[in-house]
């Protein structure tokens, strides 16, 4: 990280300019409500107070589809009495007549329309409902939608963002230069070159099992990933690998990935469809026949890398009775546990992800897995100075200690 | 002719397990069909001969006893029964339970459910498990059910300031003004204890925040196994008790018959559920014990050799 | 160019996307993508199950081992497809729910699928047993520690735990197992879990970039493959 | 051995049709096609059962569910596939008539024209087909991994990342501090207690940074920092372990439920 003279002015400019844009446009909130006039009474039955201070205003970052009202509840919709019963929500639309939108229970004091269109505008009212009458409200001004191009509101889920995927961008842009990153080695990593020469000596099958989770799945994608680089060692040995799957796109990719890999190592003759084959969407139908083949083919390295659920363990459990070699990696925690219980090497977590940069070599990939732990450490550091922050603010009531935590929360807030 | 079956299934597990635990001092693995068998054996015997242990109720389990134990006789209890049929399995018996257990006490019952689903459950287990039990009381007067109503966390912001706002009436539309039970009754805050039991969302956690906490209210939850766990940070604090899945109804129907002699003689799913549980827990435990015997009598024998 | 072309795709959708996030008018984008992958992956159903049937086919074919099996997977496909497709027996006609009570499409559901799916997934039981004798051994400092927490779970889920620990008294309560069982849930359990999910965003935010970047492009195949 | 297999088959056959004989007329008094009923119940037995017995080895039984299982449920899935997304989602967008034939409303849109993408691209990856066109097919391969690419990565920073970081910030003296004094007049070791709940706070924040710790790639674990990483590996350790012991409890109610099944709606022998 010394070569500081490597990073792209562009690089920095864009940050810098980015995070200024945020700061400067956060926007401000609150507005004075305007006094609301009475326009309608009614005097058939119990009178009660229309709600007041009606006012409308366009919802905040949206693509001007939603109007937020508030209002001030009737003096009479007090707990116990119950003479208001609810409230009703009229709207006319570009000037038409004004039609019911929304009926809402008592004591309410805030709607959202979340069905108005650009280009129109609109005139709302609200109606304290009794049994059998109405008290309308002031209407309000009359009001456009508007479209917003950015959401500010999520200016801190775009700086995390541009702070992580920067790091990871930045430290592939370094490697890319040809600086030399280290990387610490990953235990079940080593191991699967050895798992595929055991197959290649023992003169028997290699199964993989890509989860069985389609292709809109990060971890079938790293479970490919990581086929690509074992495929290639498969093909230079000219090992049978055997990959049955759950999902018809995950089908075509791993096809498509083997045959390079055969393609690579100049025996395209060597390849055939037959190495991937579908067998069905449905879980646990997948579980029988994978067992089945498990069974009779009796594979001597058995690679379970991907999305797994239930089936982890019957899998594992039937490829650890035929006393193949196991190497599985998934990131569903609940999963892990099984992984771990049954096979010779699990990849944990994230080590899943970096399995394939790790495999390749590649020095961007591995420049790419630097980028993360950047990201780790921004997380360390802001547990650490939240933990202390909440401690201190709790113990000693120091309020500044509670707001940095309060700062922090909206920082690290998903909304 | 249960007993003996009983008898006969125990000393088959049992005494295979001390057979096999044996077998392992000479460093012997076990086949792992043998385990198969006795998981069978294990959950298979006490579905055909029911067999029950002796549960003794963990604190969080007690404190909800005691609470409803503990309240005085006439007292209005609150049951909300959130949750749909495919959670009814593991949470239906605590609802009987506790249902029974407040009949027993002479407390007055308000059945309701945040759930659409739960209604029809509601009625279906007050008819089938729990008024059975008790012929001599009385709709109306010692329990109620006012059912279901839309809007999730919105009836509970309702209710605490006024049951009837949101329910005018009971299910059978009997106008809530001429129901005894709701004489005293106004909002949540009046009740003497609220039991929500569910696991998913609107349920026991909404009945704590939105509900307990704010109206000061006590609230004992029940909920299934895998969200116990996260229903224990408020513990003590915020909730009387949790029941947690077949576990939690189990620990509470021994302590009901405990205190209860004639509890013994009604249905306790809860109990009866937790024989295949214990047995096969028991088992896996044993054959991991049997595993360590194994792995250090025959790392023993490798040394000498 | 063959190879440009997709490398440009990957790079142009995945930007929109993640920016899509940020721009309320294209709010809608990322619901919308995922159902054009539910409609191109309906279209891969082709390629399935023309390989399904293709390899079964050629088994019976070429009498491999056990290809009488194979008439039974081609007949149970054929005949689930027919009914599926067709709603034979739907009480609704072809307005209804495909899975509508009494059609003949849920009635298979409920007589094969079900019991043999239920069955499949109850072998779980079987398999957490054999597990825990093979793999919860002494062997190192880790496998003890794996261990020593699964057994206490284990017995503070059962009768057991509270039976042997009850005489602890209650101002040392948190060594009575069950409530040890509870605290490990609470404690350790929430720990790792968290250690993990924060590592794994950041391998999937990594990827995700390699994979828009170019940087990964296994996936892609050979250059000159036609 | 031909001999033997065909007698199991025949005894097996036997077995079937005295159950489906007994358990239609079992049925008799409460449905109209207690044949059908009886037969449907015996089949779920009988497929139930031919699971099982794969725990034992693998057989014939086994076999014939597996393959009727992958045929089955393929073609259930693609059904559904057909059904909900083209029918309902596709359809409706794309074309009136079929929207009349398929008894479906339709949904108009001034943006439905984009729903030709994925059908161009669908028709794209069935190039695949053609031995010459397989290339072409990487185009909605690379349009899948885009979209995948893309949404993941806002969706789990924000629910992984950024959550789980706000999740951590716990206060080390527990939520209920009040002074020094206080603390140690009532210190014990009840499992509610606050030196009980202070620890599991320590444990969450100590925990989490040394699991963090374990995954780093880019330092050699020695020293400290080895140390560190070492807890990090205990605490995963633990926590898989105990998560383990948690779920054998879930797993077992399942094969309770099959063996319910077995003993109650087939065999009748419980109520």
């Amino acid at each position: 990280m010394r070569s500081r003279s490597s990073i792209s002015p562009g690089w920095t400019l864009l940050l810098v300019t980015t995070l200024l844009v945020c700061i400067v446009a956060a926007p401000t909130f609150g507005q004075m409500p305007d006094d609301g006039v009475i326009t309608f009474e009614d005097t058939v039955q119990v009178m009660v107070a229309a709600p007041t201070s009606l006012i409308a205003t366009d919802h905040k970052y949206d693509d001007g589809e939603k109007i937020d009202l508030q209002w001030v509840p009737s003096i009479d919709d007090l707990p116990g009495i119950g003479t208001v019963v609810g409230y009703r929500i009229y709207r006319q639309d570009d000037g038409g007549v004004a039609e019911v939108i929304a009926n809402l229970p008592a004591k309410a004091n805030h709607y959202r329309d979340e069905n108005t269109e650009l280009g129109h505008t609109y005139i709302y009212s609200v109606a304290a409902l009794t049994d059998g009458a109405e008290f309308m409200s002031n209407l309000t001004e009359s009001i456009s939608p508007e479209r917003e191009w950015i959401d500010f509101s999520k200016r801190y889920l775009f700086l995390i963002a541009l702070l992580v995927g920067g790091a990871v961008i930045y430290f592939i842009e370094i490697a890319r230069r040809g600086k030399k990153l280290f990387v610490r080695k990953i235990a079940g990593l080593e191991a699967v070159d050895d798992a595929v020469g055991r197959a290649t000596e023992m003169g028997r099958p290699i199964l993989f099992i890509p989860g069985i989770q389609d292709m809109d799945d990060v971890q079938t994608l790293a479970g490919l990933t990581i086929l690509g680089r074992i495929s290639k060692t498969i093909a230079d040995y000219d090992t049978e690998i055997f990959m049955p799957v759950s999902r018809s796109l995950v089908m075509t990719a791993g096809r498509e990935i083997i045959k390079s890999s055969y393609q690579t190592a100049g025996r395209p003759e060597k390849y055939s469809d037959n190495m991937v084959t579908y067998i069905t969407d449905e879980q646990f139908g997948y579980v029988a026949a994978v067992d089945g083949i498990m069974v009779r083919e009796k594979p001597a390295t058995v690679f379970l890398l991907g999305a797994f659920f239930a089936e982890s363990l019957i899998l594992a459990e039937t490829g650890n009775y035929i006393g193949a070699i196991q190497i599985a990696g998934t990131a569903r925690p609940a999963q892990l546990p099984f992984f771990i219980a049954a096979c010779d090497f699990t990849l944990i977590g994230e080590e899943l992800f970096a399995a394939s940069a790790y495999l390749s070599e590649d020095p961007k990939a591995l420049g790419s897995l630097k980028g993360q732990d950047v990201g780790k450490a921004v997380a360390m550091v802001i547990i650490v100075v939240g933990v202390l922050a909440a401690t201190m603010g709790q113990a000693w009531d120091i309020s500044s200690m509670n707001s940095l935590v309060d700062i922090l929360k909206t920082i690290f807030s998903t909304s | 002719m249960d007993n003996i079956g009983v008898i006969i299934s125990l000393i088959l597990i049992l005494g295979g397990l001390v057979t096999l635990l044996i077998r392992s001092l000479q460093a012997r693995e076990v086949d792992r069909r043998i385990i198969f068998l006795f998981i069978f054996l294990a959950v298979a015997a006490p579905i055909l001969f029911p067999m029950t242990f002796k549960e003794k109720a963990t604190q969080v389990v007690k404190s909800v006893f005691d609470k409803i134990e503990n309240l005085p006789e006439g007292s209005t209890v609150l049951l909300s029964f959130d949750f749909d049929p495919a959670m009814a399995p593991e949470v239906q018996p605590m609802a009987n339970a506790i249902s029974r257990h407040c009949f027993e006490k002479g407390h007055k019952i308000i059945f309701m459910s945040l759930w659409a689903t739960g209604q029809a459950l509601l009625s279906h287990s007050l008819s089938e498990f729990i008024l059975p039990g008790f012929p001599e009381k009385e709709n109306l007067v010692d329990y109620v059910s006012i059912g279901y109503k839309a809007g999730n966390e919105g009836v509970l912001n309702v209710i605490i300031t006024d049951i009837q706002k949101m329910f005018p009436t009971d299910v059978n539309s009997v106008p809530l003004d001429s129901i005894p039970i709701f004489d005293n009754i106004e909002s949540c805050k009046d009740l003497d204890f609220i039991m929500s039991i569910g696991g998913g969302k609107p349920g026991p956690k909404e009945w704590v925040l939105f509900v307990g906490d704010p109206g000061d209210v006590p609230v004992g939850v029940g909920v299934a196994a895998v969200v116990a766990p996260q229903m224990y940070p408020y513990y003590p604090g915020q909730i009387v008790g949790i029941l947690g899945g077949v576990k939690g109804a189990a620990e509470y129907e021994s302590e009901l018959i405990r205190v209860h002699p004639r509890f013994a003689e009604m249905d306790t799913p809860g109990l009866r559920m937790m024989g295949p549980q214990t047995l096969a827990h028991v088992v896996i435990m044993a054959f991991i014990v049997i595993g360590n015997v194994v792995f250090f009598r025959g790392r023993r024998r490798e040394k000498k050799e | 160019m063959k190879r440009q072309i997709p490398l440009f795709i990957t790079f142009f959708v995945g930007t929109l996307l993640i920016f899509s996030v940020f721009i309320p008018p294209m709010e809608t984008l990322g619901e919308n993508f995922t159902l054009f992958f539910d409609i191109i992956a309906v279209f891969a159903f082709f390629l399935g199950a023309g390989n399904l049937v293709r390899v079964h086919v050629s088994k019976l074919r070429k009498r491999k081992a056990d290809w009488g099996f194979s008439i039974v997977t081609l007949i149970g496909f054929g005949f689930m497809l027919f009914v599926g497709l067709l709603k034979i027996g739907n009480p609704g006609g072809i307005a209804a729910d495909v899975t509508a009570p009494g059609s003949w499409f849920q009635e298979m559901f409920n007589y094969v699928i079900n019991p043999l799916q239920s069955t499949m997934y109850a072998l779980l039981a079987f398999f957490v047993a054999s597990a825990s004798y093979r793999a919860f051994r002494a062997k190192n400092r880790e496998a003890t520690i794996l261990l020593m927490a699964a057994f206490v779970i284990l017995l503070g889920r059962t009768p057991l735990g509270m039976m042997l620990t009850a005489w602890i008294p209650d101002s040392l309560s948190i060594f009575q197992i069950p409530n040890m069982a509870v605290w490990i849930m609470n404690s350790f359990n929430l720990a790792g879990q968290r250690a993990i999910l924060i590592g794994i965003s950041l391998g999937v935010v990594a990827m995700s970039l390699r994979l828009i970047l170019g940087v990964e492009r296994t996936y892609l195949g050979g250059d000159d493959s036609g | 051995m031909k001999k033997t297999t065909y007698l199991l088959m025949a005894v097996i056959s036997a077995l079937f049709v005295l159950s489906w004989i007994l358990k239609a007329g079992s049925l008799s008094g409460e449905t109209d096609n207690y044949v059908i009923q009886g037969f449907l119940i015996t089949f779920s037995a009988f497929l139930t059962l031919s699971v099982l017995s794969f725990l034992y080895a693998d057989n014939p039984l086994y076999k014939f569910a597996e393959h009727l299982f992958v045929g089955v449920s393929a073609a259930f899935w693609m059904c559904m596939g057909f059904w909900t997304t083209i029918v309902q989602n596709l359809i409706p967008r794309l074309s009136d008539g079929l929207s009349s034939f398929f008894e479906v409303p339709p949904q108009p849109g001034d943006y439905n024209f984009f729903f030709f993408i994925p059908v161009i691209l669908g028709i794209l990856l069935l190039m695949r087909l053609s031995p010459k066109g397989g290339w072409i097919s990487r185009w909605p391969l690379a349009f899948i991994i885009g979209t995948t690419a893309g949404l993941n990565f806002v969706r789990y920073l924000r629910s992984d990342f950024i959550k789980q970081i706000s999740n951590t910030f716990v206060p080390l003296l527990g939520t209920e501090w009040q002074g020094i004094g206080h603390f140690f007049s009532n210190l014990d070791l009840s499992a509610s207690g606050q030196l009980v709940t202070m620890a599991a706070n320590w444990v969450i924040f100590l925990g989490v940074f040394c699991g963090l710790i374990y995954f780093y790639f880019s330092k050699e674990h020695k020293g400290a920092f080895g140390a560190a990483s070492k807890v990090g590996i205990w605490v995963l350790m633990l926590t898989f372990g105990a998560s383990f012991g948690y779920t054998v409890m879930g797993r077992i109610s399942l094969l309770v439920g099959r063996i319910t099944f077995l003993f109650r709606d087939w065999l009748e022998i419980i109520s």
